[in-house]
């Protein structure tokens, strides 16, 4: 167990990287970041984690009757995944604006315009 | 490791798995398939890991994912309904099983919580996970008869 | 042997997003992304993050694929409307 | 660059980034330890402001100050989105025509659209006890409206939905959240500080001093800014087209 889910992690944002770089299209290359942040989720939620423990939410356990997990990673995860849904959007919005300007969502065919 | 926690990872393992595969493969009316499928078992996972962490207010989730789950069905059921409409998928024995699967879940996990508000609360999601998932099977096979229109 | 979930979906969840990035095709690849949604929804579950998991939900489950989606259809019919230009 | 000289270029940076994070990770403290001294400090801060979800207690009064910074961001890409998928002068509009709905899908859409909006009320309103919060459950509402446009039409959409009332809705939530903070500040201690309200019984709705409100200001921002959003998507997916 371990380093597992770490490794995981990194696995995944490098799948993501690999992916942004190879991209033959914009939307497809937004996506491939979205794979990258789920990364920094999994890393961030594996180093809060304590074996036996659970949720730091008492509406229905005893305060101090079980361990918890760390809640500061969860909170700043919780944010980020929202925030992280609209800054996608941002993209997209970009990517519309590329097409509508260039007529082309392919990378490769945009450096070509402009070179 | 308890029981429901077992079953839960059988689940997980096997029917996300096979999601996996049939999203990640084969025709488009596979895919929206295997999509459907993914949200209408892992609802019921989320329940028996619930009962398995003794957290009742786990339950949450899964209400939200039997509210959600068809929903996010339905958003690919109508934006790529002139894709579907030449090749409309059709999969009501995976619907049916999957559905009986919920059914089963959602009756244990009831009969281990007895009656209380939370019974209720199951009951509701058990209803809107069903009607949701069987709501969004229909949907995909041909629920946007004016495709390529609009 | 109480970590087996864990292991379980943390192998689900990197074969999903290995699925989400080999997938080129950008309608395809909201499929895939929409049930990585899901996978990491449990797997925050099982790490004990019920907040996270249901943000996850709420983000992946609907709105991340309709934008995508959305998007596509946009860029697809700019392309279809010059087709019927030229 | 070349395509063959970018691939390279990745292979060899991804290669030595794949060496540092092994490195990285090997050196991590061990998955599900005991040690987090973060987590118990925050644990008992929450307890001792009567807050039964921590992570609402870090989000809304611990960490207040950060999640000014998050849903400024959020606030941030919401407007760079109007302002970028807004009608340019040679495009128009063209009315959709309606689509035909099966009948069950229709009625389902029709029927869960209430109890999807209920959902998301009621996940921000337990945000500080049970697993939830505003930004969670705004989600949720905003994206059951939308519902409208899957199951019946994107005019009946419309009709709810006033674009521009939502957009005054996202910049009154932030206005409300800068608002409390300063509030703190007139009280008389720090800005977002919790000493205002009285931290209240535990593990009830009114708990938590300024929590909920907090809680409630972000959930309308996070609504508001997500139907925004999906107005703007909408538009140029459905209605706005080239040409005169």
């Amino acid at each position: 167990m371990g380093v597992l889910p770490y490794l995981v992690a990194a696995w995944i944002f490098l799948a993501g990287c690999y992916g942004l770089a190879t991209s033959r299209n914009l939307i497809h290359a937004v996506g491939c970041l979205a794979v990258c942040q789920s990364a920094t989720y999994v890393l961030l939620l594996a180093v809060g984690y304590r074996d036996h423990a659970t949720a730091p939410v008492f509406s229905d356990v005893q305060p101090g009757s079980r361990p918890v997990v760390d809640p500061v990673v969860q909170a700043l995860t919780l944010t980020d995944v929202v925030v992280g849904a609209t800054v996608t959007a941002l993209l997209l919005a970009l990517v519309v604006q590329v097409s509508k300007r260039h007529g082309t969502v392919d990378p490769d065919a945009l450096s070509e315009l402009r070179g | 490791m308890n029981g429901w926690i077992l079953a839960a990872t059988v689940a997980l393992g096997t029917g996300l798995g096979t999601a996996l595969w049939g999203v990640a493969t084969g025709p488009l009316r596979r895919r929206v398939v295997a999509q459907n499928m993914s949200t209408a078992l892992a609802c019921p996972a989320l329940l028996l890991l619930s009962q398995g962490y003794a957290r009742p207010s786990y339950v949450d989730l899964a209400l939200v994912l039997a509210l959600l789950g068809p929903v996010g069905t339905l958003v690919f059921a109508r934006l790529l309904a002139d894709d579907l409409a030449d090749d409309p998928p059709r999969a009501w024995g995976v619907t049916w099983v999957v559905a009986g699967f919920g059914a089963v879940v959602v009756g244990a996990v009831c009969a281990a919580t007895g009656p209380s508000p939370e019974m209720v609360k199951l009951l509701v999601i058990g209803a809107l996970l069903i009607g949701g998932n069987v709501l969004a099977s229909r949907a995909l096979s041909g629920g946007f008869p004016g495709a390529g229109r609009g | 042997m109480a970590d087996a979930v864990i292991v379980v979906v943390l192998l689900l969840v990197g074969a999903t997003a290995t699925t989400a990035v080999a997938v080129r095709d950008p309608e395809r690849q909201a499929l895939v992304l929409s049930v990585l949604g899901v996978v990491l929804a449990v797997l925050f579950t099982v790490l004990q993050a019920p907040d996270v998991g249901l943000s996850q939900l709420a983000v992946g489950s609907a709105l991340t694929p309709l934008l995508l989606l959305l998007t596509v259809r946009k860029v697809r019919r700019r392309a279809q409307d010059k087709g019927r230009q030229e | 660059m070349s395509r063959r000289a970018r691939l390279w270029l990745v292979a060899v940076g991804g290669g030595a980034l794949a060496a540092l994070l092994v490195a990285a990770c090997l050196d991590l403290p061990a998955f599900g330890g005991t040690r987090h001294p973060y987590g118990d400090r925050a644990v008992r801060e929450s307890l001792a402001r009567h807050t039964a979800n921590t992570i609402a207690s870090i989000n809304f009064d611990q960490r207040a100050f950060d999640t000014l910074g998050e849903i400024s961001i959020l606030f941030a890409a919401v407007l760079g989105c109007v302002v970028l998928l807004r009608q340019t002068r040679d495009e128009h509009r063209a009315r959709p025509e309606p689509e035909p709905v099966a009948l069950p899908v229709r009625r389902y859409a029709l029927a869960v659209l209430p109890v999807a909006l209920l959902t998301g009320l009621y996940v921000i309103a337990h945000g500080q006890l049970s697993p939830g919060g505003g930004f969670q459950g705004g989600v949720v509402a905003a994206t059951s409206l939308h519902l409208l446009y899957l199951g019946a039409d994107y005019r009946a959409l419309e009709r709810i939905r006033p674009v521009g009332l939502y957009e005054v809705g996202d910049a009154l939530a932030v206005s409300a959240y800068l608002v409390t903070g300063i509030a703190g500040l007139i009280g008389g201690t720090a800005f977002l500080a919790n000493t205002l309200l009285p931290y209240g019984t535990f593990n009830t709705l009114s708990s938590g001093g300024t929590v909920p409100l907090l809680n409630a200001a972000v959930g309308m921002e996070v609504a508001c800014a997500v139907v925004v959003l999906l107005a703007r998507f909408l538009d140029q997916a459905v209605e706005i087209e080239e040409g005169k």
